[in-house]
């Protein structure tokens, strides 16, 4: 039984995080909250050039052939960081759906442009408001041709090329689209989190390319979560600590009545509970990156736990922050609101909690039923 | 038990009605600028025709009313969204405090102007280092002669760029225990030394101010009350400001209801899935459980008793329901649910803007926590924390710094 | 606008109040729980002798002819006494079933002795697990005759008539049985709250008679249970009220620490957090009040509203009264128990909260699609 | 990170599996004096092939393990309902504290028997007036001669009716304050002036007793540590507390599932209800995350790490989820659900049943805001509470009384 990273794996951490600490500390996603700049382009250089956009991808694409673990601890630790760079969409989505349904040609195509930075790739799903349904997919390749729309997809602004989920001959299918074709219209959009870009996608007759079996969309779109769940999770996992710890430490210095708040109960409490709710997305996150790295069949329930748990602990986190903070937890100068924004960024983004606990009963009952 | 108002109500509510409805200004969507002209106008109108401060006395610009009348005029006024904002804290906090404290020739001088809106007024109290610990201020007043010199910042003022006048209390003497240093003011806005600065909040908005006092002087005709007494006479104006707090607005259940209609999930509209429907149902109850209670505090107001600190929990319930419900109403939506693009977003970006504004509202006036002593210590008569801080001279309380 | 108990409603609750401090202390309550009567007889017996039960049966079936809000002072303060009598039955159910539905026959034949009373009535509603479906009524009445069988029905066992829901020839109806009668066998069961009796009834051609018109069975319960939600609501905030009395009490006489427990944050937050459940509970249930007294159409969504907020207020108090209590809590010898049964009974015995959810939500719907 | 065991561990798992698959006596239903004639003899027999208290030294009965080898032989001896309870505290909480304080005699003459069942023992530390204060206990030890006698009352003493022994904390000091004055002995039940009363609970159970002490003798060498270092040697017992408790047991989201799927709501299954399904989930999350968090635990276990005050989130997370677990089945179930007839109940009565054990799991072992208060100090390093006993003569603290 060994339910801990590993000490090379506590390494990596270590390394990720002393580079993190010096070259993405708060003041960077705030730079790029506040500005105009869609993400960090020196930061994002420094990181394809530690690799760590190689990490999963096997060494005869160029990639360093790691396992998901070890993107798990960079997921992780970029979470805390709130580091505003296109890891999630380019690693988490599109190299994610390349490894798992991508042909040889593919692959030899985006994997060792991905793992060096060269390009960056991410998905496009949602068409509009509402849970997404695989029946209501409006986007259709015809002749490799696709049309549709797509909306807030992530670093849709600058994404070189993306996966889309659209119809075709054999039914719903995915489809690996450049974006940086004619037929393709982007327009950024604002979101809650400007420390993230997103755009919506406009496509008219935009070459498009079939990834994985015709026909699957639905079920490889539900496979690609899963993974992405994961990784998702670890990001929100060190959001929420670094929320928890960002709150425990103003309350350690902030005094009133004489004394640090961090005495009082009230206070007190709600940090415990903070910390018990990180814990058990921790340990479910533990399980997914298990689930992930081993193949296991258990990955859609473990995704999907991990998934919940960790949308929980990053919302109690951050909203209890705010509140540990008191009035300077609303000012835009505090720091709060960076992580408070990026927690209901990422609970949204595969869909809400709401869709994954039902996704993880659903789960549930194949799994006793089979 | 029932809804409707005596005789006497009945004809006073007919009256308000009408003068309302012949006079109230249609709504408009102002510019922050003309929000404020307007607010002055609709002010003046009222209080030409009577309608201002209904319950001070007619010479101070009112009308003598009671409790249960202006409760009514209120309750009619709010059915049009008029500008009244800005005439809150001066109104509804200052005057008592001037009424109870001023000297009649200062009352003459100042109540009539604050009825008619020719001046507003804010509230100088909390500072950095405050926060829930209101009276562990440390703005310093230091005697001058006839004046008195005033150096030290100020922190959630709301309207302070835009106010004429504002009530101040400051530490005349740090070496006496924290309640007992404290010197009560009022200065204009327009004395030297008065700079404001607007605090920027996560919502982008900029609802509340700094403001900074470098050797400003006030003349020591213009002390409430006496040296060193300056916590008696805030507490006449926080009093008051609990009355002020009311426990609705924010996002609310008919938005989440209306959006419920109007969305899918598994392809049949959000509303027909019973966890939408059981969350829909809580908040709908928590929302009439509010109301309701508003109308038990109204009845008591008609019995001419004065509310108590249970109003605390309008605020409590209130406040954290418009954050549950905004970050529901994202999640429902999904991903578009966080887009903030004015022309994109469902409801105009309104749902992430309000989750953005939420904690401001459970901070803001109090925050969770101090309601909830204020509920367990003053209605349940529980004790009150251990103060560590009691009976020590304030420059010896420990700060951290 | 007065949205309070009038003077006279509040004279009426002093009565109560001093009556039940004498007849009805707590001890009266466990009395029941732990012997083998099934209710207090002589506190019956005197509770009828005021005039109770009479409430709003009108002058001319020798009620009192008062109003609902009458009945809600009463059942509030029984339902702080935990006062171990079939009044919820005989009264928010029985009699209002009669009250609403029943011929100027019926109401000749059964209010005088309800008002005096003479009889103990109840309704028979559920026949098995799970929420109540109307689709799913097993009883039925062929000729005047009644079979089937009839769980859980409140003061079953000493009960002399019910109101049974069961399938008519025009469908769904309500009837009203003897259950004095050769075909009624009735069986006694424990539940969680043995202060309340409770039977099991099996019906083999059993006479009954029509109550309401034929057919309506599903609306006329329906109407029922809102005109019985509201009374139980009162009592569900009497008992809440009364388990935090409960605590707060324990807390400022407990001492730990040097200092009373009432004066902890934890233990502070928690009595105040009880104290705005109740309010909630309370303003809902005056609402709930007003439109049962006058008739209104709000009722429906007044009655949901008043129970789900009553018992979710009284689940609160109940447990945290435990909790404050700490290891006293829990033991058969303190009294906390008493109110932990009876708000779990009164949660469930009118369809829990989620039903109660269900019908409010679907109340709205028909309001705002009008 | 996996769940396989190191080659050794495998091995080691493997002959624990096999010894018990030979050895562990099948499941029966026990009446109370049967459960405890066979919990000893299952105890004897794992102490005669070497299988009990695994970590001790084999001088006093164990094996000379390593912690992970113990974690192992538990988790394939749970896969069995052994009767192992009436030995967890005896084994658990005082043998460690004999080890460190006991002469060699008597850990000779003791840790033997307590490995082998032969002799049970309990802990008597709870007081009514203690509660979650547990040093304020007042049981008092007066010395004369080579005795101590004992006068006073415990509370909460599991199994005192069936052990042999029992440790004991008692107030030999009253002016000293509260942590200073204490004094650690054990002592044979059978003591004369020992009186135990089973404590009836709510669930009508008594897993507890008061036990009552009236000028029972103690010789001065069953005390352990010094005179007036109780609380020190407290703390030791008090640490191998925390170890001990789980955070699994109750009713679980397994029998939520299957009540789902069997019950309707509105002519569907439960379980294809969204509200049932999202309440499911979000147990089930919880009782994974408790789940992984012991494999967590285990794995620090392995590299010989000692757990911390971090397992305090298992009770905290799993006694409140019961509690709602049970409330929840119940409203599914409806009013059948309260029925507690074992033969006309669904689960034979087990959710009331359940319902009414909870409040013990969130009071017993340490409250939930005793539980909470431990990961705010002890996790996160967070201020202790005030302490206005800190300092004072244990009999000048204010009791209330």
């Amino acid at each position: 039984m060994n339910f801990e990273f590993s000490e090379e794996q506590n390494m990596l951490r270590d390394q990720a995080v002393s580079f993190l600490k010096d070259k993405s500390p708060l003041s960077v996603a705030r730079k790029i909250l506040e500005g105009n700049e869609p993400y960090d382009k020196a930061l994002w250089k420094d990181i394809t050039d530690l690799g760590w956009t190689a990490t999963t991808i096997p060494e005869k694409y160029n990639g360093l052939g790691l396992s998901h673990l070890e993107l798990c601890v960079l997921a992780e630790e970029l979470g805390r960081a709130l580091t505003p760079v296109p890891f999630s969409s380019s690693l988490y989505l599109a190299t994610e759906a390349i490894l798992a349904f991508g042909t040889d040609a593919q692959k030899e195509a985006w994997l060792g442009k991905l793992a060096q930075g060269q390009v960056i790739g991410t998905a496009a799903v949602a068409e509009g408001p509402g849970e997404f349904s695989p029946t209501k997919v409006g986007a259709s390749v015809k002749a490799n041709r696709l049309s549709g729309t797509k909306i807030m997809v992530p670093d849709g602004d600058i994404a070189d090329f993306a996966v889309v989920v659209a119809g075709g001959d054999a039914g719903l299918s995915l489809f690996l689209v450049d974006l940086n074709q004619p037929g393709v219209t982007r327009t950024s959009v604002a979101t809650i989190d400007p420390s993230r870009s997103h755009a919506n996608l406009a496509f008219k007759d935009a070459e498009a390319e079939p990834l994985g079996k015709a026909g699957e969309g639905a079920s490889l779109l539900s496979q690609l979560f899963d993974r992405a769940a994961v990784l998702f999770a670890f990001e929100q996992v060190g959001g929420a600590e670094a929320a928890m710890n960002q709150a425990r430490e103003y309350a350690l210095g902030r005094y009133a009545f004489g004394r640090p708040i961090a005495g009082f109960q009230a206070i007190k409490h709600k940090l415990a509970r903070m910390y018990v709710a990180i814990q058990l997305a921790r340990s479910n996150c533990y399980y997914g990156a298990w689930a992930l790295s081993s193949g296991a069949p258990e990955l859609p329930v473990a995704a999907a736990t991990a998934r919940v748990s960790a949308s929980q602990a990053y919302r109690e986190c951050a909203e209890e922050n705010i509140q540990v903070h008191g009035g300077m937890g609303f000012t835009w100068e505090f720091d709060c609101h960076l992580f408070y924004r990026r927690a209901k960024l990422l609970a949204v983004n595969l869909g809400g909690e709401s869709t994954w606990k039902n996704r993880l009963i659903s789960s549930i009952e194949s799994d006793r039923a089979a | 038990m029932d809804f409707n108002d005596t005789p006497e109500e009945a004809k006073f509510r007919e009256a308000a009605r009408a003068w309302l409805a012949a006079n109230a200004p249609k709504h408009e969507a102002y510019s922050q600028e003309d929000f404020l002209k307007a607010a002055k106008a609709w002010q003046l109108e009222k209080y030409n025709a009577g309608w201002a401060c209904l319950r001070w006395p007619v010479e101070y610009g009112g009308r003598g009313a009671s409790a249960a009348e202006a409760a009514i005029f209120a309750e009619e006024e709010a059915k049009y969204s008029l500008p009244t904002g800005p005439f809150t804290i001066g109104q509804g906090m200052a005057a008592p405090t001037l009424m109870a404290y001023a000297t009649d020739e200062q009352k003459k001088r100042y109540l009539p102007k604050l009825a008619s809106g020719e001046e507003i007024w804010c509230q100088l109290f909390s500072e950095p280092a405050g926060g829930s610990d209101l009276a562990a201020l440390r703005t310093r007043s230091v005697r001058d002669g006839d004046d008195w010199v005033i150096n030290g910042q100020k922190i959630w003022t709301s309207g302070a760029h835009y106010s004429d006048f504002g009530i101040l209390v400051t530490r005349s003497d740090p070496n006496v225990p924290k309640h007992k240093g404290l010197t009560y003011f009022f200065l204009s806005m327009k004395s030297p030394g008065v700079d404001v600065k607007p605090i920027k909040q996560i919502s982008g908005q900029s609802g509340f101010n700094e403001v900074y006092f470098t050797d400003v002087r006030i003349p020591d005709a213009q002390r409430l009350g006496e040296v060193g007494q300056g916590w008696t006479v805030s507490l006449t104006t926080l009093m008051n400001e609990r009355a002020a707090i009311g426990g609705g607005g924010g996002l609310g259940f008919d938005t989440a209801y209306a959006l419920a209609k109007e969305l899918e999930i598994d392809g049949k509209p959000a509303i027909a899935d019973r966890a939408v429907r059981e969350q829909l149902a809580d908040w709908y109850c928590k929302e009439s459980g509010l109301q309701f209670t508003r109308a038990r505090t109204q009845s008591a107001l008609s019995r001419g008793e004065t509310p108590g600190p249970e109003n605390s929990i309008g605020k409590y319930v209130g406040a954290k329901k418009t954050q549950d419900i905004a970050s529901f109403c994202m999640e429902l939506i999904g991903m578009a649910g966080v887009c903030m693009d004015k022309d994109l977003a469902a409801l105009g970006g309104l749902l992430p803007q309000s989750y953005l504004g939420a904690p401001g509202g459970r901070i803001a006036g109090g925050t969770d926590e101090i309601m909830l002593n204020i509920i367990a210590e003053r209605v349940l008569g529980l004790p009150q924390d251990i103060r560590v801080d009691k009976g020590i001279p304030f420059n010896e309380v420990p700060t951290g710094n």
